[in-house]
This record gives structure tokens, sequence and C-alpha cells, in this order.
């Protein structure tokens, strides 16, 4: 894997994006790990939750969107709760989608929940 | 005496068992539930990106209903619904600009009348003045430990109960939790209250798997089977929760568990206000017992209709 | 006119300073400009005013012209001011009778503009003609010395400052509030950068300030308050009653063999158990028992009274009181130290509630030959010796959202230390640490940290953790490897955290008191971060060790060195001079309106209820002007800066 | 041309140091503005400041130590604090309070002296001249002390 670092004009709007929809500092990240150390489901991640801030900051929009990690994100605000900047990473990972929907990257639409399921989910 | 009570759609048509419990213990504590009229689906899901602000019309206009009716506070007893109301609340109060934009929304509502076909118009905009409790916090705030403990009327002395709180009674950390995200005690002061032991379970903040159950359902599986073994390690014997996700994927999915994990033998699931109904003495028919994977009854000592009243 | 009514005698000398001035002001016309100006009977410009020749020149003028003030149109008063004060000096005059106008770098050296440049030097020495006009003749301000010092706190820091202050031959006294010296070193195991036993080294410095003569250690004592000023402090402390006479006890332990209270041990940090008479710990200073009221079943025979009996020396009495009594002393050093971060703030790992899951200095305990295991490591719950322990960095620190946002210094180091001692002790045994950095900014450390992973084979995983819980009679870690993306959980024996460094309890309070500011995270304010590092802004008060901000024993040590030094500075004066330009009151005009009080940063001023004025500490007041811009009624008026002197000038800026 | 005249009140701390500065470094400024010296920020007062505009000041400027810095502690936030006020009363009395300018410039910061000078300088001359003196010398207090 390489990564040519380059961080213009684009991925600083894209940066700047990020942290407008998400309401969070994703600069401000210094790369504990705690996030990912207590997410609940970050054994079924591609990208650990520190490393989808990491790849923001690096402004690799490409490989967030790619990422399974989007939508493994259950929601839960562990990673919020004990982050020392108070990253929430919930909102970081939706922020992300947004940007990926147009780009048709939804990764499980309602009409794929199978339908006895459907019936007795809240 | 009266309170607005909102149940949430997911009390009124899958687990009817909260909905029917919560009614069935208030009644005994005093209080007569309103639900504000025309109530709608609070959305399920704060939204969490500022371009989709428009989710948040929904819980307003229920907040704002409430508020029509002269209410100054609204209890849940769903989790979730608390979450999405209590979050909601917070993000008007605290930002003028959203406010107004929500408020953009609520006031061009029509509403029709299903039977007189009557239209109004011309509603009034939230204030922000509605207070959002979950039950938990109404019964530790307004009701008070003593006055629940004088009323109980079954002795659960015998059992112990591992209090979960999962993530939306806790989490985001701030305005929105009704306790310490890492170190709360609402529920393990509830559950003292109403008699029965409490066991301290380190997974009691962990999260359930959420919507996980759907998409990733071994992970789901393998998340909530964490949290029950950890409860029945520590001596439980039920969890008791307050959410309807939480109850789903830890009892309704016990069985994808048990197929995965075959030392699980199971793990009676309750809600909050079930235990509670049941230590006042509600009937056990009322609280929807039966709805649940994992038959709880048994260890409530319930054998057939021999309720054993005390 | 001056002070006294008559009209003053102004000489008025224009330096060139060679072209710097001259090239660009025409200095003879300033010179001519001024003849005859208010006040002023003799004007004249000369090439280098600061030269011999140059000073000699005003020293003949003022006696030949019988000046009794002179302004010096030259270069910043920065620079000369003390030379022309020192040549009107030694003309008989007072040195508040010259005045400089600054001619130079605030006029020919940045300005081209000849012109321009000539009648703006005009109005600035104008206008220092009408400030010297209505200066008056000062003194300074003197004060004696009480050359005797009050350390509180006798940790390494303050025993270390003691034993200075003592050496360059001045009294102490050395207040502690626990039974006996020594803080948190004598509790440490073994040192880094260096290993070396910290009671070897620290027993021999306690011994050493309780046996010097210049030292009155003052153990179960606290301060109480603190009054007056640099130079001349009153101290109220507050004994606390001993019941234990130091000088009868002779540390035979039979009262703490019969007594029946048991109570856990801070010493041991609780790993342990010592009765309600105790001895702190072997080597405590003063070696005498104390009698711990607060967990005794009471004195009274009936209740218990068993260890009187037993008392051979007689030495222990039931009648002793808390006392207050006052001294006097010229500075105090203040040598608090640290306490650690309460484990229940870090709910995610189980607060208090697992007794395998500890704090460092638990472990420092544990490791010490003379800790509660025999200086074997042993775990907490069941004395089993573990075989896999984690340490995990930062608890507390580094964490703005919700805990302490500095980082703690010293625990990347201790953590270092005790994953090496560890595995010195158990070498079958697996350490491992959680680090999100590790920092190693002092002599030695890094070499040492690279220690603990090259020979001791401590491996060191890059991640915060996030959740420490038991399953069983296993401690499960939930970490991370940031290096690899790899969540990480895995199962432990022994948790050590190392826990951040706070600001120890109660010490805001009395600083509160003192008026020494602490910054946002309740460590004592230096008076600059870097010039002044050892000083506190509260003129008279000195910091040493931890109280300060975190740090390691060498900079503990450094800085108590260096706070004496500054100590040493301010006994080495005959009497303490102050600059007399301090905002006086005129009880005439004073409404006692108490404005001024709430505005002065050093409490220099102070409401008379009585009279119902005002009245000026001028020792503590350090003359800023603040009062004087806020008296309603102009009954504060800064000497040699009234009101009236500023007007004038500004007239004569704008007019003249 | 207008040629305005400025008072200026620096603090000897910070601002005159920063004004020494500027001279040590050779740099070039209008020389519109005279300084004052005083202790601190915090010794000026309102009445200063209108006695200046009386004199014939059009701008008046007062120089401190950044926030934090000052050497009495916090002598300069009760300066800014002030500063509002005088401000409002500079309005109120018929004075723009562009005419008043409070900057902190440290003794490190020659240049910041230098730009805050031209700078206020340039901004009083679009002003205009302000002409309090004319309108208002028979009420003036007399301080001459012949
Ligand atoms: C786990 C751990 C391991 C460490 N290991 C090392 C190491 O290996 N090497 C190293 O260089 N450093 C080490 N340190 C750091 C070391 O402990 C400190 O640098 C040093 O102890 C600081 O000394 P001090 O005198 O400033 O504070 P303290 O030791 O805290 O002493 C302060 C004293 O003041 C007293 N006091 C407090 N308030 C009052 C009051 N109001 N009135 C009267 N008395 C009062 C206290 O009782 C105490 O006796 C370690 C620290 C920890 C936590
Ligand atoms: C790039 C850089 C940036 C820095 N930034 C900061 C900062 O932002 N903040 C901070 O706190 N610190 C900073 N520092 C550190 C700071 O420079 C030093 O802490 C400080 O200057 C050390 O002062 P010193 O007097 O010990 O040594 P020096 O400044 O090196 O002074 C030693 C003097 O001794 C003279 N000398 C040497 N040998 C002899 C001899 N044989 N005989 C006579 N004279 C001799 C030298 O000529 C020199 O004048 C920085 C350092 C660097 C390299
Ligand atoms: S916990 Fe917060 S600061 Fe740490 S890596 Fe995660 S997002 Fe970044
Ligand atoms: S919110 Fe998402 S990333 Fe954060 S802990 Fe929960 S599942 Fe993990
Ligand atoms: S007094 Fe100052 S200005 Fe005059 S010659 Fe000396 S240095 Fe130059
Ligand atoms: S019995 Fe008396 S002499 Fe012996 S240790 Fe106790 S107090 Fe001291
Ligand atoms: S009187 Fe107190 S200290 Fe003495 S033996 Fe009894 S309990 Fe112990
Ligand atoms: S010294 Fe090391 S362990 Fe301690 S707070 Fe700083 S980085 Fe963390
Ligand atoms: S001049 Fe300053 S220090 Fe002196 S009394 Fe006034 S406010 Fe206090
Ligand atoms: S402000 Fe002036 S009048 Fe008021 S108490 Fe102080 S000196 Fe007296």
């Amino acid at each position: 894997m390489r990564t040519i670092l380059k961080l213009g004009k684009q991925e600083h709007r894209f940066i700047d994006r990020i942290s407008e929809l998400s309401g969070e500092n994703v600069y401000s990240c210094y790369q504990c790990g705690r996030c990912s150390a207590g997410c609940p489901m970050a054994f079924e991640m591609d990208i650990l939750p520190n490393q989808l801030i990491r790849l923001v900051q690096l402004g690799e929009e490409e490989a967030l969107i790619a990422s399974k990690t989007l939508f493994i994100c259950a929601s839960c605000f562990t990673c919020q709760s004990r982050c020392p900047k108070g990253i929430n990473i919930a909102n970081v990972a939706e922020a992300i989608r947004y940007l990926a929907e147009p780009k048709g990257k939804d990764h499980f639409g309602p009409d794929e929940v199978p339908a006895e399921l459907a019936d007795e989910l809240p | 005496m009266k309170l607005h009570y909102y149940p949430g759609c997911t009390l009124k048509e899958k687990t009817t068992n909260l909905d029917e419990s919560t009614y069935a213990a208030m009644k005994m504590l005093g209080y007569e539930l309103v639900e504000p009229e025309n109530w709608t689906c609070c959305g399920a899901e704060f939204p969490l990106n500022e371009e989709k602000i428009v989710g948040l019309a929904a819980p307003a206009r229920i907040l704002r209903q409430v508020e029509m009716e002269g209410g100054d506070k609204v209890v849940t007893a769903c989790a979730f619904c608390f979450n999405v109301l209590k979050q909601t609340h917070i993000a008007l109060l605290n930002d003028p600009l959203k406010q107004k934009r929500i408020n953009a929304y609520l006031k061009d509502d029509i509403r029709i009348d299903p039977v007189t076909k009557e239209r109004t118009t011309d509603f009034p905009e939230y204030r922000g003045d509605v207070q959002v409790l979950h039950l938990l916090e109404f019964i530790q705030k307004e009701i008070g430990y003593e006055k629940v403990r004088s009323l109980i009327r079954r002795d659960l002395g015998n059992l112990r109960a591992a209090p979960y709180y999962g993530c939306r009674l806790l989490r985001p950390k701030g305005e929105t939790g009704i306790d310490e995200p890492d170190d709360p005690s609402i529920f393990e002061e509830f559950l003292e209250s109403i008699g029965i032991g409490v066991v301290d379970f380190p997974f009691k903040q962990e999260c359930c798997g959420s919507y996980l159950s759907v998409s990733l359902p071994d992970a789901a599986s393998e998340v909530s089977y964490r949290i029950l073994r950890s409860a029945k390690l520590n001596g439980a014997d039920m969890v008791v929760l307050s959410c309807p996700l939480c109850y789903y994927n830890l009892d309704r999915r016990q069985d994808r568990i048990r197929e995965k994990f075959l030392e699980f033998t199971g793990m009676p699931v309750l809600f909050f206000t079930q235990i509670l109904a049941w230590a006042l003495g509600v009937e056990a028919e009322i609280l929807g017992l039966d709805q649940h994977f994992f038959d709880p009854r048994p260890v409530l000592g319930i054998t057939d209709k021999a309720e054993v009243a005390s | 006119m001056n002070g006294n009514g008559k009209k003053k005698r102004i000489g008025v000398f224009v330096c060139h300073c060679g072209v710097n001035i001259a090239g660009v002001v025409d200095v003879e016309r300033v010179a001519k400009a001024l003849e005859g100006y208010s006040g002023v009977s003799f004007s004249t410009h000369y090439i280098y005013m600061c030269s011999e020749p140059g000073q000699n020149m005003i020293l003949e003028t003022i006696r030949e012209e019988k000046l009794d003030s002179i302004i010096v149109a030259a270069c910043s008063p920065t620079l000369h001011e003390k030379t022309f004060q020192s040549v009107i000096e030694l003309a008989g005059l007072n040195p508040y009778q010259v005045e400089i106008a600054n001619i130079r770098e605030q006029d020919s050296w940045v300005h081209s503009d000849k012109e321009k440049a000539t009648l703006k030097a005009i109005k600035i020495v104008k206008s220092m003609v009408e400030k010297v006009l209505q200066n008056e003749s000062l003194e300074p301000i003197r004060v004696g010395v009480t050359r005797r010092a009050l350390v509180i706190g006798a940790g390494i820091s303050g025993i270390q400052s003691a034993l200075d202050i003592a050496d360059h031959g001045y009294e102490v006294l050395l207040v502690e509030k626990n039974p006996s010296i020594g803080g948190h070193m004598i509790q440490l195991s073994e040192t880094f950068p260096t290993l070396d036993c910290s009671q070897c080294i620290m027993t021999p410095k306690m011994v050493e300030a309780s046996r010097h003569p210049n030292i009155r250690i003052l153990t179960y004592h606290e301060v109480e308050s603190i009054s007056g000023y640099v130079g001349n402090f009153k101290v109220k402390i507050r004994k606390k009653p001993r019941f234990v006479d130091p000088d009868k006890c002779t540390m035979c332990a039979d009262c703490e063999d019969v007594c029946p209270q048991i109570v856990s041990d801070e010493f041991n940090m609780g790993l342990s158990f010592r009765k309600a008479i105790y001895l702190p710990f072997p080597q405590a200073v003063p070696g005498t028992y104390t009698l711990d009221i607060e967990n005794c079943l009471g004195l009274l025979p009936i209740r218990c009274g068993k260890c009187k009996e037993v008392c051979e020396p007689d030495a222990i009495n039931y009648d002793d009181q808390e006392t207050v009594f006052e001294e006097e002393v010229g500075a105090v050093v203040v040598s608090t130290g640290y306490d650690l971060y309460d484990l229940n703030h870090l709910g995610e790992f189980g607060g208090e509630k697992y007794e395998d899951v500890i704090n460092g200095l638990e472990f420092e305990r544990i490791l010490s030959a003379s800790g509660p295991t025999g200086g074997e490591v042993r775990r907490p719950s069941d004395g089993k010796v573990p075989k896999n322990v984690v340490f995990i960095q930062c608890c507390g620190s580094r964490d703005p959202e919700n805990h302490n946002p500095y980082c703690s210094k010293i625990c990347c180091m201790y953590t270092s230390k005790h994953a090496m001692l560890y595995k010195h002790h158990v070498p079958d045994g697996n350490a491992t640490v959680f680090y999100i950095d590790v920092r190693t900014g002092g002599k030695n450390f890094e070499e040492f940290y690279q220690r603990t992973i090259d020979e001791d084979q401590v491996l060191y995983v890059r991640g915060k953790v996030s959740k420490v819980y038991k399953e069983g009679d296993k401690i499960i870690v939930w970490g991370v490897d940031t290096l690899t993306g790899r969540k990480i959980e895995m199962e432990a024996d022994l948790v050590v955290l190392a826990m951040s460094m706070v600001q120890t309890d109660g010490v805001n309070e009395l600083l509160k008191k003192l008026r020494i500011s602490s910054d946002a995270n309740g460590w004592l304010s230096e008076a600059h971060p870097k010039l002044r590092p050892v000083e506190s802004l509260n003129a008279g008060f000195y910091l040493a060790g931890c109280a300060h901000g975190p740090k390691d024993i060498p900079e503990t040590v450094s800085q108590a060195s260096a706070a004496v030094a500054k100590v040493g500075d301010l006994f080495a004066q005959e009497q303490l001079l102050h600059e007399p330009t301090v905002v006086p009151v005129d009880e005439d005009l004073c409404s006692g309106c108490g404005i001024c009080v709430t505005i002065c940063p050093y409490s220099a001023r102070e409401l008379d209820k009585e009279k119902g004025v005002v009245k000026v500490n001028e020792v503590l007041c350090e003359g800023c002007g603040a009062c004087a811009a806020a008296c309603p009624s102009g009954a504060a008026q800064q000497r040699n800066q009234t009101d009236d002197q500023i007007f004038s000038m500004v007239r004569a800026i704008l007019r003249g | 041309m207008f040629e305005p005249q400025i008072m200026c009140f620096l603090c000897k701390w910070c601002t005159y140091a920063g004004a020494d500065l500027a001279g040590t470094s050779r740099m070039k400024y209008d020389p519109s503005g005279i300084n004052l010296r005083v202790m601190c920020s915090s010794r000026i007062d309102l009445q200063h400041i209108l006695y200046a505009f009386r004199q014939g000041a059009d701008g008046v400027f007062i120089g401190g130590c950044h926030p934090g810095d000052c050497h009495y502690v916090e002598g300069n936030y009760k300066t800014l604090r002030r500063s509002i006020l005088f401000a409002k009363m500079l309005e109120d009395l018929g004075i723009s309070r562009k005419r008043f300018r409070l900057e902190w410039i440290s003794a490190a910061e020659g240049r910041k002296f230098v730009q805050a000078m031209n700078d206020f300088t340039a901004q009083i001359a679009e002003l205009g001249p302000l002409n309090l003196d004319k309108m208002t010398l028979n009420n003036q207090k007399d301080f001459s002390h012949e």
C-alpha cells in the first residue's frame, strides 16, 4: 500500500466538509486509539475507528468510501464517551456515508431486510 | 396524577409488553399516563448530520404537541425514543438557529381529522420548554425510591437482576445521558428500591449490536452473547433493560446466539417496567411475559396461572 | 512648583549622540526652544552626554547654575536613566529630580523628516519639564528582613529546601502535615534513571534535616494563615495533637501491640494495616509513635486506654491539645507536592472495584523491599505472583475532554521502571505497556527506556486502553495496537495504572489565602514561565517541587535549590528597598468608597472602617497606578505621576 | 495637508519597550504620535483621554502588555474593561470611537508598534481634525503653574 501524501485544496475541502457535516473537529484527533480499543464492533471492521479518522486527516476520500467500517459502526457512541478529544466517530462516519450516498454506496438498504426479521425488528 | 407519556411506535406494534407493563406499573404508582394527541414516530435515530436536520422535525413535533397540551414534561419508557427526544430538545435549546429552522417546518403543519375531515392549520412554534425524562429518571427525581419501596407487594429478594443500560440511556456523553457513561448507578438504585438483588457486571454499558443484527447477524450475536455471558458469570438470574432494540437482540435473538455459542443456555431478559409492575403486584397476564423468547415466568416463580400474591 | 511651593530651577541637556540624534534632530534649536520655558533656567546641548566629559559638564552646571532638577534629552530611559541619576546624586540632588526625554529611540531613529522630528523633540522635552516641575524628592521605602524561612511540606523538595537554607546559615521552620517527613519519595522502591533505592538516598537526608541546628521540624502541623509582606510575614501554625511525646517515646511498639483498632495503612497505600497508634514507617522522622484520634476507640479508660497502660516511659498523654501559635519569617517556600488522581474517575477501568487494578504508588509499595509483600511481587487480591502484568499509561492525563489536559511528565518513566523491575522480580512473567507516546526527555531517560525493551523484553503496545474488567479470576484489558491496526483483548493478572499527578488536596485553598495564584489545572503559577520559574508573583513566596507541576526527583531537587538561591538573594539584603513611587491616600479627599481596594492586585489597600478612609501599605504597593485611575475623588495620587502631572505633560505634548 | 496630533499612553514594560525596539531597529513611522510613559496601561483614566482631546488631540492611543503578560498581573484586563466603557462614553460625547485605540504590543513587537502608529495615524487622517479644543477652550481647567 502506498499513499502519496498531498494535502492540497481538494483534500482540505474534503476534511473541512467532513468537519462541517459532522460537527467534529477531525484535526484534533491525536491518534491515541482509544476509540478502537473500546469499539464493540471493531473486530468486524476493515479499518479501525482511529484509522477512519486518520484517513480523513490524510484526505483519503476514496479509501474511506470504500471501507466496510462505515456501515459496521453501530452508532453506539462508546468512542465518543471515552475519546480524550471528545470526537464523535459515529457522526464522522455518518458524514462520510452522506458524501458516499450519491456515489451509490449505501451498504444495506431496507428492502434487503429479511421478511421474517422485518416483522419483529423494532 | 396525569403525566405525559410518549410510547413510540415500537411499543404499540412490537414490544407491547413494554408499553402495557409501563401503564400497569404507573397506575400502581398513582399516575395516569396521557399520550400526546396524534403522536407520530420519533424518527428512531437522531440525525447525526447537519444536512439531515429535517430529521429533527418529527421529534420536535411531538414535543410541540406536549407543549400545546399544556405539559411541561414528557416521559418515555423506551431508551431509544428517550434518546431521540432528549437530543432534539437539547439541540433546539442550545441552537436558536436550528430552533428557527425547525419551527419553520412545524408552523406549516396541516392536520386533517380522520373523522370530520376538518383541516387544522396555523400551528404554534415549539418554545423549547418541555423536559424529556426517561421513566427511570422520573422515578428517581419525582416519585422517589422511598415511595416505590413502600408500594412493593411482592418480595423479589431471592432474585438477582443485572441492569443493562446499553447505549441510549448513557450516550452520547453529556447532557443527553441520564447518568455517568462509565459509572452509572440510576438503574441499580431503581432495582434496589423494588427489592430485587442487583448484579454489577462490566458489560452493562456495552452496545448490544444495534441494527447490525440485520446486516451482520453473526457479529451482533457475538456482541449480545458477551453481555449475557457477563451477566450470567456475575450471578444474574435475569437481565433487566429498557430498550426494545436491546430486548430484540438480547432476548428475541437468543435462538441465533444459542446456535453460535453452544454452551449458552439462555437468560431471561425483562423490561424494567415488567419487573417493576410485578414487584408492585400487577398480575402476570398483563405483562406480556409470554411474548419473550426465553420465558421469564419460571424464574419469577409463575407456574401456570398460579400467581403468588403477597 | 515643587512640593514646597518654591520655584524650580531646571537644567535641560540635549544630547547629539554623535549623529544619532543630531543627524535628524536640530539639537541646537531644541536647546534654544527650551530656554525660558516654564521653570527652565538653563539649557544646552552636547555631543555625548553619557561620556565622562558630558557627565562632568552636567555636574558642574548643576553647581554653577544652582539647579535643583534636570532633563536629559537623549536615548531611552532604559539605557541611561541610572547613569544620570548617579550624576545628580553626586551633585547632592535627589535622584527623582532627573527625567529623561527619549528623543533617540522614539524620535530621531524612527523619523526622517528633520523639521517634524525637531518639533517632536521639543514637545517631548517640554513634557518632561512639566513632569519634573512637579516631581517630589523621594527616598526609597526601607523595610527590614526577618532572616528566617518557612518551608511548607516536607517531601524531597521541602527537605532539600530546608537543608539548603539551613546551610546558608539561616533558620528554617519545616512544616509537614503528616506524622513524618519524607513525602512520596520515601514510598518509592527504586528510582529512575539509576535505580538507586529511594529509602537509601532519602533516609540520610531526613536524618540530616532532623539534626540540623538551623532546622525546626514541625510534623503533624499545618499552616493556618500567613499575613504581612515580603521579608516580614506572620505565620499562624496549627499543631495537631499527637498524644505521644516524641521526646519520651522509645519506639518500643508496646502500645501498638495492645491497640485493638486496626485501620488501613496510608503509607502502604492501603495494601496493609496499621493500628490506631502507630509509627508511619520504620525510618520515620521524628522517630515517634502517633495516636490517630480519628481511628482511636476513645481516650477514656472506659472506652479503651490500653496503650497508655503499657507505655513504660509514660510517653502517651491523653490530654494533648490542638494549639495555634504564631511565628515570624521573611520568606516562604511552598513545597506541598502532589497527589495521584483518584481511580474512581475511571469507571471504564472499574474504578476502585478491582483489587488487582492498582495505581503506580501501590505498585511502588509492592516492589519495595520494605513493602507489604516484603519486596516480592504479589498481587493484592490473593497474594499470587502475577504472570501477566499490564501497564497502562496516561490514565487521566492528556485527556482534555474527560480528565486532565496536561501530561504528567513522570509516568512514562516510572512505567518503564515498573515494567523493568517487575521483570527483574519475575523473569518468566510478561510485562505489556500500553502507551500513546513514550516521553523520555531527561538526562539518561531514553537510554533507560530502551533498556526496558532491549534487555527486559517488555512489550510496548501503542494504543490507549478503553476498558478493563474482570471475568472470573482474570482481568481483561481492551486495547488496540494502532501500529498494526488491530484491536487487542488480553488477559492480565495485575493491571498497573499510570495515574495522572494532581495538586494536593487543600493546597489551593491555603494558597488562595496567600494570594498565590494557580493555573487552570491547579498547579501553582510561577512569576515567569522561563525567566522566574521558582518565584511566585507574590513577593517572598517561592515554589519547589510538584506543587508547581509534575516533576521527577532530579528536577524537584534542582528547583528546591534554585528557590533557596532566591531566598538567599532576599536574605542577603541589609534592608529591602522599595520603589517609593507608590499611590498613597489623601485622607481628606478619600470617601472610603473602597473601589481602589477591590482594584489592587497586591492587596495593598485596606478600608479603615473606623475612619472611613483607605489605608495603604506602601510596602505592598507596586505602583501600577490602577487605583489612581479608578479613584473617583482624586484621593489616590501616584507619587511623581499625579493626575496633574499627566495633565500638564499632555498639554505640553499637544500644545508645546 | 491635515497632520493629526496623537496622544499615546504607553505601558513601561511592554509597549514603551516595543517603541524603543522600533527605534533600535531603525524602523520608520509617522511622527504624529508622541508618547507618554506610564507604569501600567491601567493608570489611564477617562479624564486623561478627554483632557487630551480637549487639548487638541485628534486621536488617543493606549498601548499595554498582551493579556496574561501584565507586569502587575491583571492591569491590562482592567484597561480592556475600562476601554470598552471609554469608547461608549466618547461616542456619547460625539467623539468617534475610531479616535481611540487600545493595542497590546509587547517589548518584542517593534514592528507591530510601527504598524499600529501608521495605521492609526492614517485612520485619524481620514477622520479629519477633531477641533475639540476650539469648541471647549473657555471652560477648560487651567493647569499653568507660573
Ligand atoms: C509511582 C511513582 C513513581 C515515581 N518514581 C520516580 C522515580 O523513580 N524517580 C524520580 O525521579 N521520580 C519519581 N517519581 C516522582 C517523585 O515522586 C516526585 O518527583 C517527588 O516525590 C516530588 O517531591 P515533592 O517534595 O515535590 O512532593 P511530595 O513528595 O508529594 O511531598 C510533599 C509533602 O508536602 C506535604 N504537604 C502537602 N500539603 C501540605 C500542607 N498543606 N501542609 C503541610 N504539608 C503538606 C505532604 O504531606 C508531603 O509530605 C515517582 C512518582 C510516582 C507517582
Ligand atoms: C532550534 C531551537 C529552538 C529552541 N526553542 C526554544 C523555545 O522555544 N523555548 C525554550 O524554552 N527553549 C528553546 N530552545 C532551547 C534553548 O535554546 C536553551 O534551553 C537555552 O538557550 C540554553 O541556554 P544556555 O545558556 O544553557 O546555553 P547557550 O545558549 O548555548 O549559551 C552558552 C554560551 O556559552 C558560550 N561558550 C561556550 N563555550 C564557551 C567557552 N569555552 N568559553 C566561553 N564561553 C563559551 C557560548 O558561546 C554561548 O554564548 C531551543 C533550542 C533550539 C536548538
Ligand atoms: S479516541 Fe479520539 S483522539 Fe483517540 S484516536 Fe480515537 S478519535 Fe482520535
Ligand atoms: S460509535 Fe461506531 S465506531 Fe464508535 S464505538 Fe460505537 S460502533 Fe465503534
Ligand atoms: S546619553 Fe544616550 S543618546 Fe546621549 S550619547 Fe549617550 S547613548 Fe547616546
Ligand atoms: S509504648 Fe510508649 S514508648 Fe513505646 S512506642 Fe508506644 S508511645 Fe512509644
Ligand atoms: S486508646 Fe486508642 S490508640 Fe490506645 S490502644 Fe486504645 S484504640 Fe489504640
Ligand atoms: S508522562 Fe507519559 S504516561 Fe505520563 S501523561 Fe505524559 S505521556 Fe502519558
Ligand atoms: S498602585 Fe497598584 S499596587 Fe499600588 S495600591 Fe494602587 S492598585 Fe495597588
Ligand atoms: S478609591 Fe479613592 S476615595 Fe475610594 S477608597 Fe480608594 S482612595 Fe478612597
